[in-house]
Formats: structure tokens, C-alpha cells, sequence
């Protein structure tokens, strides 16, 4: 075994680090780690600067090892392994202590967070020990794609592809293309229509010899990795079709919330309560009326339905407020005499021309009644007929403090956004994870918003989180940019950490075989061992601690890897007991 | 029981000043209610006022004595980020309670139609003029109408008692409206609220503040940065008061036909008074021209009408004096009666129907806040 | 002073990891007592790993994977439910009291939880004072 | 050939049952082949040679020792020293002096425990006096001392060093026999520290039984719970086999003759706790994803340690129940 040269950097994060961690302290009592060579600490390791410090270092004291100490791997570890690349040494010779995201942002004793931190530094020192040579392996890129989602985030991502001559596949549950985007009149704030627009995109994407359209299909399963991917489309007459593509892009987007549950809207009880979906069918055929076909006197838009609300939906569905004063505009237009109330928890017209929409329309006489989302919600009651209208609000109005009562003939639900029920079917397929909100989790939230932890599958629009058209469409042709970049470089790099068999061990019990969940280890009836197909697998390492006889090996996870990681971690802990005891 | 919102309440306030596209700016971010320095825990206008305007939440607003504890500073103004312009709907809505108050249903009228009150004004003008006619002598060529000390013999031509019956006839008239008006106003502020229950002694342990505040306006003091205003405005309060007693019962003792010395108090009374109504008068009428002063930017036309009134009958006044004195029978002839021309509806008109109500209004205002504060507070929402 | 225990936790790359980065970027404040090794999935978690942890002195170990069904290896973390109950079972007879070895779901959208996750478990494991299995296997007589 | 000197071998046994001895034995006509390269100059169940004798030869007097049984006391600990010392290669012999054995098994209990098991509740002893062995007692005739009793079973390896592992309950005689040669024929040896007399690829690789991918396992059976069907492999039939976790070597002894393998020959290379590891195999074959349903499944493995480490509880990473017992 070649002789270890360990580079250890430690990084300061500005003040984000050093404020909770004694760098320099740390810094000193690393260098007296064997092996240690070099043991530096600078204000920014991840910056060019940093990183050119660890080049230099390698190729002056050639270094075998490096130990970086700063923020979560899942932040900068690329950064360092391409920087070791730089430098000449094989990336995988680079292990990461998370001193900030586990250390110094979370904890409030510097004493114990700089123990803390000598304790990871340690067990990557003693890890990165062990750390072997792999080299990430080219795929080719098959150069078609699929499009799940019709709506206007996957008809736009369809076209810009298919626009540089690429072919798509558009998977669209529903028998339309649009989407959401489908069910609206008018867009704000500039009031464009939606249906003209639309027309135009769906009549572009049916011309397009490049675009293959699945009307009531969805994705059965997909296999395969970045660049070979295959997947098993079946469509509602039950025609099974496979697809071969190299990349994928979820466009799933979110339906709206369903009021039912809310007793106290009488959503369903009372029908002049209607959805805002149901309202844009509504404007859409043109005539605001009552059920009973007669002029709505009195109109009253609630917001934050679903919305923002811990027992529904905490997060804001961000396009309701704008849709609300949308719809006010509209209603004033056609009846200028109706009494128009818009009840808002938070008037977040945010946006490009929207805060300006707001102003003008609150001064079209829309009275702004604003209730409390932690107190009672407005409820909606029978009225009596010395009332003079179909049905009364009951609101606690919150500037005012008052509890006061809100005419109403028509009352318009502004429902939220939601993630659709066959969310965690499609990240299964695709191999997406899910947040809390039951949205798809992009790879970066600032600096990788359309792509995802699994190479080849990019997610555009709503199902990564409620948003209007503009952001929606910005996304999609941001994630079709991404791909096309990707068919244009023809092959990418994947990942080497994956699994093997030690044919020298193995004694062919198969039991790995079912364990492994992407079929990747294969039996080799005429050697008696299991085999890992090293494209198709994903590097979980199940396989690995399934395997009974140790001849699994999961590469940059193995067992010694593991253990002396254990032992830095608990020995440095260790010391300190001895500390305390002392 | 909850009250309903009414979208269409601001329609035909505007008359009164109540501009909506001012009020209807107000995003309640609280500034003016910050830096009121009226506000105190209980009185938080006039954000509260504005809110209620835009939800036409008319009990609520009627039942409101904030219009009337806000002296008029402007700060509320001068901060507002959206140029909502609270401290004139202070005012305007001062107008407007007037009006609601007066059960007669007149003060609507006249703050609302310009017609009326000039009508008002030359009828009532008018009455006295017949009046005065019917029950006055001219002085014409014969008789003895000089005095020896060479003043006019005043009470022979218009005798003391006669006039004084009309004065009584007025100031009956005057009372028994203003107080019918605050009775309806206390109706509407104590009684027609729900939430609080006034215990009978605050009656009583509260009046002191009544009085007290008719008198020193302290907390009109509390909020004007310079203090020559407070100061006129109490100046003029007391002339007027003063004056309006001496006449009403004093008349025998005020109007006599020997002219007494410089330093007699009669005289001296007269003089400071009218010192204290020009100054008053001269001072608004300036500030209402250059409207440098934030509550003088924007002017009803009944505030001038009254000034002008206001003015005209002090003015009269004055020159019936020196007419008297300087012995010019003809002249006090007519002069008294313009006097009482200018005077009688501006009374007439000025203090139970318009502007110079408040000086009723913001003392019980006042008394009926602090009895609203001494009461207990029951549960706001009625469930 | 006090006992501090120290908690080894193994947490999974996709849910767990970066439900604890959550809690870093959304500045929780936890107890510094959690050690934390990274694995790609919850079902890289050996048993050898969990017995190594304590045989090296750590007072607890907690797992940390992603909510069933959640997986992004689909169903790693269900195999670990499987050996982490077996284990359960064996460090029981080992004399180790159960509370030492914990597995948790934790998404990637549970800062928070992970958070009081430790706090919560430090406090129990603070209770049954210090792990002596290390202890035990260095003494020989 | 005539004039080279015999190979000086000794045997002993520590903690053990005589099956190794016995399998050494079992060589037959072998011995005269054995005779023929080598003298025994220490093996106290066949030759009358005394511990003293031992000492007195000079250090590395002997070339190898084959060292069978754990060490349990402090006579066993001496003697592994003392030959340790005399020897050039000494050998672990058998899954005792590898791993501990099934004398290990009472690492689950203090001495105090055992003592109290054996000596005084013993349905088949009468100690009315409660008596207890002491390593040094007063009679009349003078002091009797008698080995220390030690709290733990330990692996040879654990004593002394140790040069060869020679793995099995008991090793199979032929291994034996191949080592022995190599070593007395002047073979080249291994590296030191290596397993020899067994192979590095596990039972399964010799097994004959028919084996599928298909090892999900809805209920777990000890062997006398199922009719064997005797030709499938024993997994997917729902027995514990440590076979995959085992050297073979044995000629899968136990699996022909329908017992599913219990580990005796230790691990394969890199494995650090064939407990743990078949652990974790077994648990990933548990067909059930509900925490209740896995539960249950659980419920039919008894006894873990004793499945899973039953000859090498003492060579295990929990080599013994924790002494501090923790109460729950």
C-alpha cells in the first residue's frame, strides 16, 4: 500500500463556522493526527482561491489524501473531488466533515461544537485512510426525452427541446393537453387570455414531427440510468408502448384543493359556494350567475382556502391572491353595480405588475375584509329573508377586531394547489424524493432548482412547488436547456460508487440477487457467483450488508471504511470523557 | 348581534368631506395610530375610525367618540405612507356626527346643501330684522335721543328688556336643541353599544372631567406643537362665552345708556373680548387662506360661513359701541340691528346644528370615553 | 459535570442527511452529543456497524432513514426496519438496554424533528447512564 | 531424508471437549506416516510427559504446537504461554482455540452465575454445605491450589499469538492431515495469522442442495419443527443455515446429512463477525414490511446469540453479555 499524505483544510465559512468553532485550534490539534502532512485552515475553502490552495498543496507535497472540513457534502463535495481532479489525484481520494450544517449552525457551546468538529475531522482522516481509487464511468446519452405532464411546463419544455431538432415523448394523463392552464379565462396581472395562449402552444406541439404526444397514458415503470433509460408507457385502452430516452423531465404540476372538508364554506351545501376552478369555467363561458340563473348581487371571494393553514396546506399556494383580484376585476367589469368583498388572510400579491394590480384594484370599491388563519375562518350561514341576500359570511375581521357579517350571493373558494394522488407512483418511477408538502425535492433549492439528486430526471413547474405561468415556463425551458446541453456533450460521467463482487469469495447463495432493487446483480450459472452490473446499479449498498459472505463490496462504503469512521467518532469522544473526568 | 358590512355607507358622505379616495387608501399599517399623540390604551384612532368607514360599519362608527377626543394636529397626515389623510376624516367625520346627532335632521341639511343654509341664515336674518322693526324706535329728528354725557340713550330705542326677551327666546331654543342632541348622542355612543355597561355612580364620579375639559380643552393642549394656537383658540372660547352669558343675563347691566369710564369692568369686559374674537377670527381666517397649518388645508364651506359670521356679528358689535359712545343715534340704530342680524343666526346655526356644537360635543365626548373606560368591558364578540 | 452520552446515528444520504443539513440551514439548536456517518441508503446499515459503534463506546445508536414508502432506493429502509429489529432482539440478550438503539424516519423536510429527535433521545439515553459495553470488553477477569 | 531431524510436535488441549484430539487420532494407519516424520515430545492424553518437562526444554524447542480448546482458566492461559514460548508455530486447533467454541456460549454468564449453577442449584448435586472451588485452600496436609476460574472464555488468540487457525467442531481429520504434511514436509507456509485447513469460499460453494434467487422467508424453523424436503436449500425452506457465512472445508458435513450448518469453521476472509453478518443476510431474507408482521417472523428465532454465534461468541465484537447488565 503507497505511503499516506493527508491534506487537512479546514474552512472557516466566514464567520458562518468560526463564530461556534475554534478553526485555528482544530487546525492545530489535526496536525499532530499521523499521517497528517499538511493541516490548514482559510476563510473560504470552497472558493477558487481554496481550492487552488489544495491543488498547490498536492502537487508540492504530494498529497495521497485530502479531508476537507466545512459545510454538507451534499453542498461542495463535487467541488472538491473536480479540484482533486485538477490536481491530478484520483477524486475519490477526498473525504468531507459537515463542520456547518452539523456543527456550528446547530449548536451554541463553542467548547462542545469545537470538540464536535475535531471528532468528524477525525473520523474522515481516519476513513479517507482507506479510501481507494475509483474512476466515474461515461454513459452515452440517447438524445430523445421524456415529458411527463402536459401542462404548460411540459408543453414548453417539449417544444423548446424538439425546437434544436431533439425527439420527446409527452406523457398526458388527462385526454387534453394544458393542464391547469387549461381551466383559466383570463391570466393576471395583465389580464392576457389564457385559452388564446394556450391554443397556440397545443396547436405548435400537435404539428411538431419531433413530438410524440400519449394522451391518457402514464408511466408504467422506468428502468435504466442517466442517458438509457426505458420505460413502459400504458395508456387507458391498455396499449403498452416502450420508450427508450436519455433523459426525463417531471412536469406533473399540482391540482387544486378540494373544499369539501371544510364544513365550515358549506362547500357543497350551499350551491352558490363554488371553487375558483369552477368560477373560471364560469367566466370562461362568460355570464357570472347564481345556480338559479339570476345576477349575484353580492359577491364575496374568500382566499386561503387550503392555504397556509396547519390543518391543510401551511404553505402559500402563491397564486390564489393574484387569481382573487383577478376575478374582482373581471366581476366589477360585467357587474358594475354588485357588491364585491374579498376576504384575505395576507394580500401577497407578489410579482411582477401584481402589487400594482392590487392597488388599482382596491380602488374599484372591493371592500378587503382580512380574517385570522389562527382564529375561526369565516363561516359561511343560511340567511333570512329581512337579509337580502343568499347567504351571510360570519367573520371576525381582523383590523378591524370586529365580528361583523358579509352579504353574500355568490362565494367564490380561491382553493390552493396540492400535490397530485399519483406523486409518490411517479417518484417512484423516476426515483424523485418527496418533501413534506409532498412535492418533488430539486437538487439544490438556490443553485440547482430544476434538476434532482437522480442524474437524467429534471422536474419544471408546480409539482417542485406552487407556481404561476411565467415561473412555471421559466423552469421548463430552464430544464430543457440543461438537457440539451447533455444530448449536445453526447455522454456524461456517473458516479463509481457502486457495488462488486469478490468472485474469490462468493459462494453463490444468491441471496443478494432479490435484494438488489434494480435488478442490477445477476447469477452466473457457469462461475457459480453473483455478478453487479455496475451501470444499472445505483450504489445503495443493500446488496452489501445483505451479502452474508463479505464478497459484496459496496465501493466508498466499505465495512473498513465504515468502522474506522466509527472509531474517529467515538475515540475523539472518548478522549473528551476522559476530559471531563480529568 | 354582529353588524352587517355595508359596501354602499360612503355613498353621499362626501359632502361632508369624506373623501374616499383618501380613506379608501388605508392599508392599516397603524403610523398614524403610532404617532397620535392622543392615543392611549382604549383610543386607538384614527386608524380604528378609518377601518370603519371602509367596512360602512355604521353603529359601530356612530357610536364612536374618537372624531370629537382629536384636536387636529395632522401628524396623522403627515406620516400616512399611502396619503390616506386620517386627520381630515377626523374632522369630516366630526361634521358627520353632527349631523347625526341632530335629530332634526337640519344639520344634515345644512352641511350637506349650501342652499339651506344660506336660506336659514337670510331667514332667521330676516325674522329679527321684522322684529326689530316692530318692537325698536328709530330716532328720528325730534326727541331727546343724546344722553348728557353725550352718549346715545341705547335702551331708548331699543329697550333692554325687549331685546332681552328675544335673547331668552333664543337661547331657549339654542339649549333645548343642543341638549335634545346630546341626549341622542349619548344614545348612540353608551347606550346603543352592547359591550359595555356603564355603572351609574361614573355618572357622577366622571362630570368633574366634563367641566374641567369645557374649560382648560387640556387635552386639545396635549397634542398642538405651538401653543399660540391652543391659546387663541381658548381665548376666543372665553370671550365668546363670556359675552354669550353677559347678554343672555347680564343685558341691563351691559347695555346702558351712560357711557362709563375706560377702566370700568363693563367696558373693559367688552373690549377683551372683542380682542379675544378678532385675534381668534383674524388667526383661523389667515391660517384657512395660506394653509400652512395641516387642519387649516382643507375648508368646509361651512367653516367659513361661520368665521364669517363669526366676524360680521363681532365687528357689529364693536362699531354699536363706538357709535353709542360717540353719540351717532342713527347709526347704533342700524348698526344694532345688522349686529343682531349677524348674530342671531349665527347662533342659530353655529351651535346646534354646525360647527360651533363641538364646543358641547368634545367635553361630553370626553366624559362619555371616560365612562365607557370606567365601565366594564363585556365579552366583544356575542356568541 | 453532567453525563453527556454520545450518539452514534447513521443517516441516509436523500432523507435524513438532509433533514439534518435542514436543521443546520434553518439554524436549530440541538445537543452536541450526535455523531453522524453518512450512508447512501438506511439499508447500507449493517448489524456489524450498529455492534462496532457500541463495542467502541458509543452510549446509543440511532438510524435514520427515509419515511417507508419514501425510499429513494425504493426499499432500503424497509430491510433496515428488518435488521434493526432483529438487532433489537440480540443486543437485548447481550444485556444492552433497548432505548441505546433507535431507528427513526426522518425526511428530508424534518429538520425540526430530526432536532428534537436528539434532544429527546440524549435526554432518555442521558437517564440510563453510560454505555459499559466497552467497558465490558476490556476487562477480562 | 534418513538424517533429517523429526519434526518435534506438541499437542494440548485448554478449555475442550477431546473431539479435537479424537480427530486427531482418527488418522489410523496415517500414524505410522506421522510416526515416520515426527515426534510428539508433549500431548498429556497420549504420552506421559509433564507440564515440567515443557519448561524445561529451551525456547522454540518445539515446531509446532497444535493448541486445541479456548482458554478458560488460568492453567489454560499458563500453558498457552509456556508453549507459546517453546514453540516455533503454534496452531490454533479446532473452533475452541479459533473462536472460542461452544464453551463460549458461557460468556452469557459470570463466573458467580455459572458457579452458582453448577455448584449449588444443580438438580444432580448434593452440596449441603454450599461449597464453592477456591483457587487456594487450607486442609490438613497443607495449601491445595487449584487453576483460577476466569469470568470470560477467551479465543487463544486472545492469550497469545497465534500462527495458524485451523477451524472446526472438530476440524476434519484430512484437513488436518494436509496441514500437518505441508508443515512436515517443508512446504511453503502461508502467511502467519491465516485460516489453513479450510477454504476461503463458504459452504454454499460445496453445498449440493438445489438454491433460487427466491430467499424470502415468511416464518423461520428450527430444524425438528419441518420435513426436510432434503434436497432444497435449507434458507428457503425457512432454516437458519450459517452455511453462507461459513468456510467450507468440512465437506458440508452437517448439510449431507440433513442438519443445516452451524458455523463451526468461522468466517470467511474479511469478515469480521459471521454472527453479524448472517445476521444481517437473515434479516433482508424477512418477507413482511410492517414492524408487527416483522416482529412475529422475529419471534421464531429464539435465541439469536446462540444461533448465530455458536462457536464464536468469544471472537465476536460483543464478545460476552454485558457484565452491567442494564434492567428493563
Amino acid at each position: 500500500m503507497e505511503d499516506k499524505r493527508i491534506g487537512v483544510y479546514i474552512c472557516w465559512c466566514g464567520t458562518n463556522i468560526a463564530l461556534m468553532v475554534d478553526v485555528e485550534k482544530v487546525t492545530r490539534e489535526m496536525a499532530k493526527i499521523p499521517d497528517v502532512v499538511i493541516s490548514r485552515d482559510y476563510k473560504y475553502m470552497c472558493s477558487d482561491p481554496g481550492q487552488d490552495l489544495i491543488i498547490k498543496d498536492i502537487k508540492e507535497n504530494n498529497l495521497t489524501r485530502i479531508v476537507v472540513a466545512s459545510c454538507s457534502p451534499r453542498m461542495h463535495e463535487l467541488t472538491f473531488r473536480k479540484a482533486l481532479k485538477k490536481a491530478g489525484l484520483n477524486p475519490y481520494y477526498f473525504e468531507m466533515a459537515n463542520i456547518r450544517e452539523q456543527d456550528s449552525w446547530v449548536h451554541t457551546d463553542r467548547h462542545e461544537a469545537t470538540k464536535k468538529a475535531e471528532a468528524l475531522i477525525l473520523a474522515a482522516i481516519n476513513r479517507v485512510r482507506y479510501h481507494e481509487a475509483l474512476d466515474s464511468r461515461k454513459v452515452e446519452i440517447d438524445p430523445a426525452t421524456l415529458i411527463i405532464g402536459g401542462g404548460i411546463t411540459g408543453i414548453t419544455a417539449a417544444l423548446e427541446i424538439a425546437g434544436s431538432g431533439e425527439k420527446v415523448y409527452l406523457i398526458e394523463q388527462s385526454d387534453k393537453l394544458g393542464g391547469l392552464a387549461a381551466g383559466l379565462d383570463l391570466t393576471f396581472p395583465y389580464l392576457y387570455s389564457a385559452v388564446q395562449m394556450l391554443r397556440t402552444l397545443v396547436r405548435k406541439v400537435n404539428t411538431d414531427p419531433d413530438i410524440k404526444i400519449f394522451l391518457n397514458s402514464q408511466v408504467e415503470e422506468i428502468k435504466g440510468y442517466i442517458g438509457n433509460f426505458e420505460a413502459q408507457i400504458s395508456s387507458a385502452e391498455g396499449k403498452e408502448t416502450k420508450l427508450k430516452f436519455g433523459n426525463i423531465i417531471v412536469a406533473t404540476g399540482l391540482k387544486t384543493f378540494d373544499p369539501s372538508g371544510m364544513e365550515n364554506y358549506g362547500y357543497g351545501k350551499f350551491p352558490d359556494v363554488i371553487t375558483s376552478t369552477e368560477f373560471e369555467k364560469m367566466l370562461q363561458d362568460g355570464l357570472i350567475q347564481k345556480k338559479n340563473g339570476t345576477e349575484p348581487e353580492n359577491i364575496a371571494i374568500i382566499h386561503c382556502v387550503g392555504s397556509r393553514n396547519k390543518n391543510y396546506h401551511e404553505y402559500c399556494s402563491r397564486i390564489c391572491c393574484s387569481t382573487a383580484l383577478k376575478f374582482a376585476n373581471q366581476v366589477r367589469s360585467q357587474l358594475p353595480k354588485a357588491n364585491i368583498f374579498e376576504l384575505y388572510a395576507d394580500m401577497r400579491a407578489f410579482g411582477k405588475g401584481c402589487e400594482e394590480f392590487y392597488a388599482s384594484t382596491s380602488r374599484k370599491n372591493i371592500k378587503f375584509l382580512m380574517f385570522d388563519q389562527e382564529n375561526e375562518l369565516p363561516r359561511v350561514m343560511e340567511s333570512e329573508k329581512s337579509d337580502r341576500c343568499d347567504m351571510l359570511i360570519e367573520l371576525n375581521e381582523k383590523l378591524s377586531g370586529k365580528a361583523v357579517l358579509v352579504p353574500a350571493d355568490l362565494i367564490i373558494l380561491m382553493v390552493g394547489l396540492e400535490a397530485r394522488q399519483d406523486v409518490k407512483h411517479v417518484a417512484h418511477a423516476t426515483g424523485l424524493s418527496i418533501c413534506g408538502n409532498q412535492f418533488y425535492i430539486e437538487k439544490h433549492p438556490k443553485l440547482d432548482p430544476v434538476a434532482t439528486t437522480t442524474y437524467g430526471v429534471f422536474i419544471a413547474g408546480a409539482c417542485q412547488a406552487p407556481k404561476d405561468i411565467p415561473e412555471s415556463v421559466s423552469q421548463a425551458k430552464a430544464a430543457a436547456a440543461r438537457i440539451l446541453s447533455t444530448i449536445a456533450r453526447g455522454s456524461v460521467e456517473v458516479e463509481a460508487t457502486t457495488s462488486c463482487v469478490n468472485e474469490e469469495i462468493c459462494c453463490g447463495c444468491q441471496t443478494c440477487i432479490r435484494i438488489c432493487p434494480y435488478s442490477a446483480i445477476s447469477f452466473l450459472e457457469d462461475k457459480k457467483v453473483s455478478f453487479v452490473n455496475e451501470i444499472l446499479c445505483k450504489g445503495c449498498g443493500t446488496c452489501g450488508s445483505g451479502c452474508p459472505t463479505g464478497a459484496i463490496k459496496c465501493k466508498h462504503f466499505t465495512d473498513v471504511q465504515i468502522f474506522s469512521e466509527i472509531e474517529g467518532l467515538l475515540n475523539m469522544s472518548y478522549s473528551m470523557e476522559e476530559i471531563k473526568e480529568a | 348581534m354582529k353588524e352587517r358590512i355595508d359596501p354602499r355607507f360612503y355613498v353621499g358622505l362626501e359632502e361632508f368631506g369624506i373623501k374616499t379616495a383618501e380613506w379608501n387608501e388605508c392599508f392599516h399599517c397603524g403610523n398614524c395610530t403610532a404617532i397620535c399623540p392622543l392615543t392611549e390604551k382604549g383610543v386607538l384612532f384614527p386608524r380604528k375610525e378609518i377601518r370603519l368607514m371602509q367596512m360602512g360599519l355604521k353603529k359601530e362608527l356612530h357610536a364612536c367618540t374618537e372624531p370629537w377626543l382629536c384636536y387636529y394636529c395632522g401628524d396623522c397626515s403627515k406620516t400616512c405612507p399611502r396619503d390616506a389623510n386620517p386627520a381630515e376624516l377626523m374632522m369630516s367625520l366630526r361634521r358627520y356626527l353632527t349631523s347625526v346627532y341632530d335629530w332634526t335632521g337640519l344639520a344634515r341639511k345644512i352641511y350637506t346643501s349650501k342652499i339651506w343654509e344660506y336660506m336659514l341664515i337670510f331667514m332667521l336674518a330676516a325674522i329679527v330684522l321684522v322684529l326689530y322693526l316692530k318692537f325698536t324706535f328709530y330716532p328720528a329728528a325730534e326727541g331727546q335721543w343724546i344722553g348728557a354725557d353725550g352718549g346715545v340713550l341705547i335702551n331708548k330705542i331699543a329697550p333692554w328688556h325687549r331685546i332681552h326677551i328675544g335673547d331668552w327666546l333664543m337661547a331657549g331654543f339654542l339649549a333645548f336643541l343642543l341638549i335634545s342632541n346630546i341626549f341622542n348622542m349619548w344614545y348612540k355612543v353608551i347606550l346603543s353599544d352592547k359591550s359595555v355597561k356603564i355603572p351609574f355612580p361614573a355618572y357622577i364620579t366622571q362630570f368633574f372631567s366634563l367641566v374641567w375639559n369645557f374649560f382648560t380643552q387640556q387635552k386639545f393642549n396635549k397634542c398642538d406643537d405651538s401653543k399660540i394656537y391652543w391659546y387663541l383658540h381658548l381665548f376666543l372660547m372665553l370671550s365668546y362665552v363670556s359675552l354669550f352669558t353677559i347678554i343672555v343675563f347680564f343685558l341691563k347691566w351691559f347695555q346702558t345708556d351712560i357711557i362709563h369710564p375706560f377702566w370700568h369692568p363693563q367696558r373693559l369686559i367688552g373690549y377683551i373680548a372683542t380682542t379675544g374674537l378678532f385675534s381668534g377670527i383674524f388667526y383661523f381666517i389667515f391660517n384657512r387662506f395660506n394653509k400652512s397649518r395641516q387642519n387649516s388645508k382643507y375648508s368646509h364651506i361651512t367653516d367659513w360661513t361661520f368665521l364669517v359670521l363669526l366676524f360680521l356679528t363681532t365687528a357689529t358689535g364693536i362699531s354699536l359701541h363706538i357709535f353709542r359712545i360717540s353719540g351717532m343715534p342713527v347709526a347704533t340704530y342700524y348698526t344694532y340691528v345688522i349686529h343682531l342680524m349677524c348674530l342671531v343666526p349665527m347662533l342659530t346655526i353655529e351651535v346646534p346644528f354646525s360647527k360651533w356644537s363641538h364646543l358641547a360635543y368634545r367635553p361630553f365626548a370626553v366624559y362619555f370615553a371616560n365612562l365607557k373606560k370606567s365601565a366594564i368591558i363585556l365579552p366583544k364578540r356575542d356568541s | 459535570m453532567e453525563y453527556k452520552p454520545t450518539i452514534l446515528a447513521f443517516l441516509c444520504n436523500w432523507c435524513s442527511y438532509t433533514g439534518a443539513d435542514l436543521a443546520g440551514t434553518s439554524r436549530l439548536k440541538y445537543v452536541p452529543n450526535v455523531r453522524v456517518i453518512r450512508v447512501m441508503c438506511s439499508g447500507r446499515v449493517e448489524t456489524t456497524f450498529v455492534l462496532k459503534a457500541f463495542r467502541e463506546g458509543a452510549d446509543a445508536v440511532l438510524i435514520c432513514g427515509c419515511h417507508p414508502g419514501d425510499c429513494h432506493y425504493h426499499e432500503g429502509n424497509y430491510k433496515c426496519l428488518r435488521r434493526y429489529l432483529l438487532l433489537q432482539k440480540y443486543i437485548q440478550q447481550m444485556g444492552i438496554h433497548p432505548d441505546r438503539l433507535r431507528l427513526e424516519w426522518v425526511s428530508a423536510s424534518e429538520g425540526n424533528i430530526f432536532a428534537r429527535l436528539i434532544d429527546e433521545m440524549t435526554e432518555t439515553v442521558a437517564k440510563l447512564g453510560p454505555c459499559e459495553v466497552r467497558k465490558t470488553m476490556e476487562t477480562i477477569m | 531424508m534418513e538424517n533429517k531431524p523429526k519434526l518435534k510436535v506438541a499437542a494440548y488441549w485448554g478449555a475442550a471437549c477431546g473431539g479435537c484430539s479424537v480427530s486427531m487420532l482418527d488418522v489410523h494407519e496415517k500414524l505410522f506416516d506421522i510416526l515416520a516424520l515426527a515426534d510428539f515430545v508433549f500431548w498429556p492424553i497420549i504420552l506421559d510427559t509433564k507440564y515440567h518437562d515443557v519448561e524445561e526444554m529451551p525456547d522454540e524447542h518445539i515446531d509446532v504446537t497444535l493448541f486445541n480448546g479456548a482458554v478458560r482458566n488460568s492453567e489454560n492461559e499458563e500453558m498457552a504461554k509456556l508453549l507459546r514460548k517453546k514453540s516455533k508455530i503454534l496452531v490454533a486447533y479446532g473452533s475452541c482455540a479459533h473462536m472460542g467454541g461452544i464453551p463460549g456460549l458461557a460468556n452469557f454468564f459470570s463466573k458467580e452465575e455459572i458457579f452458582k449453577r453448577v455448584y449449588l442449584e444443580n438438580e444432580s448435586t448434593f452440596n449441603p454445605d454450599g461449597t464453592v472451588p477456591q483457587p487456594v485452600c487450607e486442609v490438613p496436609e497443607g495449601k491445595l491450589e487449584i487453576p483460577v476460574f476466569y469470568n470470560d472464555v477467551l479465543t487463544l488468540n486472545q492469550v497469545v499469538d497465534v500462527d495458524y487457525y485451523l477451524p472446526g467442531c472438530p476440524p476434519q481429520t484430512e484437513r488436518f492431515l494436509e496441514v500437518f504434511m505441508a508443515i512436515a514436509t517443508g512446504a511453503e507456509l502461508p502467511p502467519k495469522g491465516s485460516v489453513v485447513g479450510a477454504r476461503d469460499k463458504s459452504q454454499c460453494d460445496e453445498c449440493e442442495r438445489k438454491r433460487t434467487d427466491n430467499k424470502l422467508v415468511k416464518k423461520f424453523y428450527r430444524p425438528w419443527e419441518i420435513y426436510d424436503d432434503g434436497e432444497s436449500c435449507f434458507l428457503e425452506q425457512g432454516v437458519i443455515c450459517m452455511g453462507p457465512s461459513t468456510r467450507s472445508g468440512c465437506g458440508v458435513r452437517c448439510i449431507k446429512g440433513n442438519a443445516p450448518c452451524r458455523g463451526c469453521y468461522g468466517p470467511p476472509p474479511d469478515v469480521i463477525d459471521p454472527g453479524a453478518k448472517m445476521m444481517s443476510a437473515i434479516a433482508t431474507m424477512i418477507d413482511a414490511k410492517e414492524s408487527d408482521d416483522i416482529k412475529k417472523i422475529i419471534e421464531d428465532i429464539v435465541d439469536p446469540t446462540g444461533t448465530f454465534y455458536r462457536f464464536s461468541l468469544p471472537a465476536a465484537i460483543l464478545r460476552k453479555k454485558s457484565i452491567y447488565e442494564e434492567k428493563y
